[in-house]
């Protein structure tokens, strides 16, 4: 470690280097962006980078972070600590009983994803700076205008239909409401089937038992008669007709005829 | 390059041809010899190139032809016959159209009543007629529920059209999502789940499942 | 040369040549050979015509140039100076959107997954939005894994943009591929677990459906 770092570096450029570096942590794009910045400092191939020397840079950067008390984004941490597991493995002799890739895999493979992401950085420089078209290179200015047979075509494209179809699905929970009428067993139904029954009901009796026939099998089936017959045991109830009573929240709700 | 040289020295006129080649394709409207001036590096002659330029092009596929004071690039009149495509109108389709070719590509095979389920109104004649006319949609095997109605299912006109390799490659709607086609509100009532499996389930059964 | 005894005979490939150059002038847009037969009369070989005309324009200024399947007369890269006129503003994409275009034309058929991995960082809501928006990105096949998440390709008009024949010309693509850069190498051990999310995880529900 006895090489200077970016964050011991000695000349003054170099230091205001580093601060900016830190204070302009909303420029990076994410931590493996920051890694190849840091990684620059090296001055070696990419093949020939120190994995540790990185890990220890990028851990200082993040405690000069703390130090500055600026926030950092959850995956520079999860980064940190990623790191700073490797670098322990790195510098600890290797343990012949874990499982597992080696630090030297992980080392490497981080490595080859910088060099990866610094490749993609290169070609994508390359393509933007290729003779473009409206820009270098330029199309016919006039699409021929012969006018001799007017031949009407629809078009779409493909962003149209799924933008389309985004629409209907995100729709769904405004679209006018449709009446399923066999699914649904209406509150009508419930009093009169209520009505019917209270006559028997001069006990306590959960209000499950008086679903009808039919309707308990299917979920959405018994979703529906259940809320018609509570509806129903409301209306009823507010007409003095029965009495309810639950013992407390979510337990089963009992009705009984009210006597006189 | 050219343009740096010429304040001695006016680039040869072979060059000069290529330059008024260049700017007459590239332009939309003619281009009057004080415009081609105005633009080609000092010293040109554009006339004269332009009098070369029109001996390269006669008897070929297009010529360089005169228009009022200004020069254009014209198809050749006895090749006017191939220009027939050109004149294709492109129109939008409706919104109806689009929504319907959605859920077809989406749900399919899917039936008439189950696309006006899915859209929440009625399907007008005319809609499915397009789709049907433009070769898009075509009939599928008949569903085997009682009244055995057809079907729809999008052809490969339609898969060519939208450049996809199968309707399977069409985006579901988490991708929808994550290319920001999407909020990602959640659907009330636990159905965030189900929507997940959009491409697969048919709509209607999702509204109602638990 | 012609493949069939035609009733009439093809036109002379002169004539066809001519043909060709007046089509792909009339259109701002690269034409197939496909799309080239069929408007040229029975018989012709517009491909054979194609040699002859881009050897014509050769070092004129305007070029044959080949995009994917298609052709297209496109100005002479160096004449570009003298277009300011025609230059059309271009809006700057963003530096993830610049990143992610290269990584889909240089890693397609790509995941979203692939993408995140690469670039070490979640891809934001609009920035595969802006490509397909561009039509420099489509939606590929769906990737035949657990999931089956989508695939991005970079399109034709990409290669337009960009003045490339295929993708394969893609700049530097060779030395990538020969030093492995292009390999989806799968991490040791796992490193943060961002990238993986979205993408496979609800495709879970495919899994299971009946």
């Amino acid at each position: 470690m006895a090489e200077p770092d970016l964050f011991e570096a000695a000349s003054v450029s170099d230091r205001l280097q580093a601060e900016a570096l830190i204070v302009d942590v909303d420029g990076f794009e994410g931590p493996l962006d920051l890694l190849l910045t840091l990684s620059r400092s090296q001055k070696v191939d990419l093949r020939r980078i120190s994995v540790l020397q990185l890990a220890e840079q990028y851990l200082r950067f993040v405690e000069q972070a703390k130090a500055l008390r600026i926030e950092l984004a959850a995956d520079y941490l999860v980064m940190a600590a990623w790191l700073a597991f490797l670098k322990s493995r790195l510098l600890l002799p290797p343990d012949p009983t874990e499982a597992g890739p080696s630090a030297e895999d992980m080392a490497a493979h981080l490595a080859f994803q910088l060099e990866r992401l610094q490749a993609m950085r290169e070609a994508a420089a390359r393509l933007m700076a290729r003779d473009r078209l409206g820009r270098d290179i330029f199309a016919r200015g006039v699409s021929e205008e012969v006018m001799r047979v007017r031949r009407v075509t629809w078009t779409a494209s493909l962003l149209d239909l799924m933008q389309a179809y985004a629409r209907i699905r995100t729709r769904d929970e405004f679209r006018p409401y449709a009446f399923d009428r066999v699914n649904v067993y209406t509150m009508e139904q419930a009093l009169e089937r209520l009505r019917d029954l209270i006559g028997f009901a001069g006990d306590w009796s959960d209000i499950a038992s008086f679903l009808p026939e039919g309707w308990c099998a299917d979920p959405a089936r018994r979703r529906s008669a259940t809320a018609a017959t509570f509806a129903a045991a409301l209306e009823l109830a507010k007409q003095g007709q029965i009495e309810l009573r639950q013992s407390e929240t979510f337990a089963p709700i009992a009705l009984r005829r009210r006597d006189g | 390059m050219t343009a740096e040289k010429s304040l001695f020295e006016a680039p040869p006129i072979a060059e000069q041809e290529r330059m008024v080649e260049a700017i007459l394709f590239a332009s939309a409207e003619p281009v009057t010899v004080a415009q081609l001036a105005e633009r080609m590096p000092h010293g040109c002659d554009p006339a004269e190139a332009l009098a070369y330029l029109r001996r390269r092009y006669e008897g070929r596929g297009v010529r360089l032809v005169r228009v009022g004071d200004a020069w254009a690039f014209r198809t050749a009149p006895d090749l006017g016959f191939l220009m027939q495509k050109e004149t294709v109108e492109q129109r939008k389709l409706s919104r109806a159209a689009i929504e319907t070719l959605a859920i077809v590509a989406y749900h399919q095979p899917v039936t008439r009543a189950e696309i006006e389920e899915i859209r929440g109104v009625a399907l007008s004649r005319g809609t499915i007629d397009k789709l049907l006319e433009l070769e898009w949609v075509r009939f599928g095997r008949r569903r085997m529920t009682p009244g055995r109605p057809v079907t729809y299912v999008v052809t490969q006109a339609f898969l060519d059209h939208f450049g996809l390799e199968s309707a399977r490659d069409l985006p579901g709607l988490k991708d929808l999502r994550a290319a920001g086609l999407l909020d990602s509100r959640p659907l009330p009532g636990g159905l965030a789940g189900a929507d997940e499996e959009g491409e697969d389930a048919p709509g209607q059964t999702e509204l109602f499942e638990d």
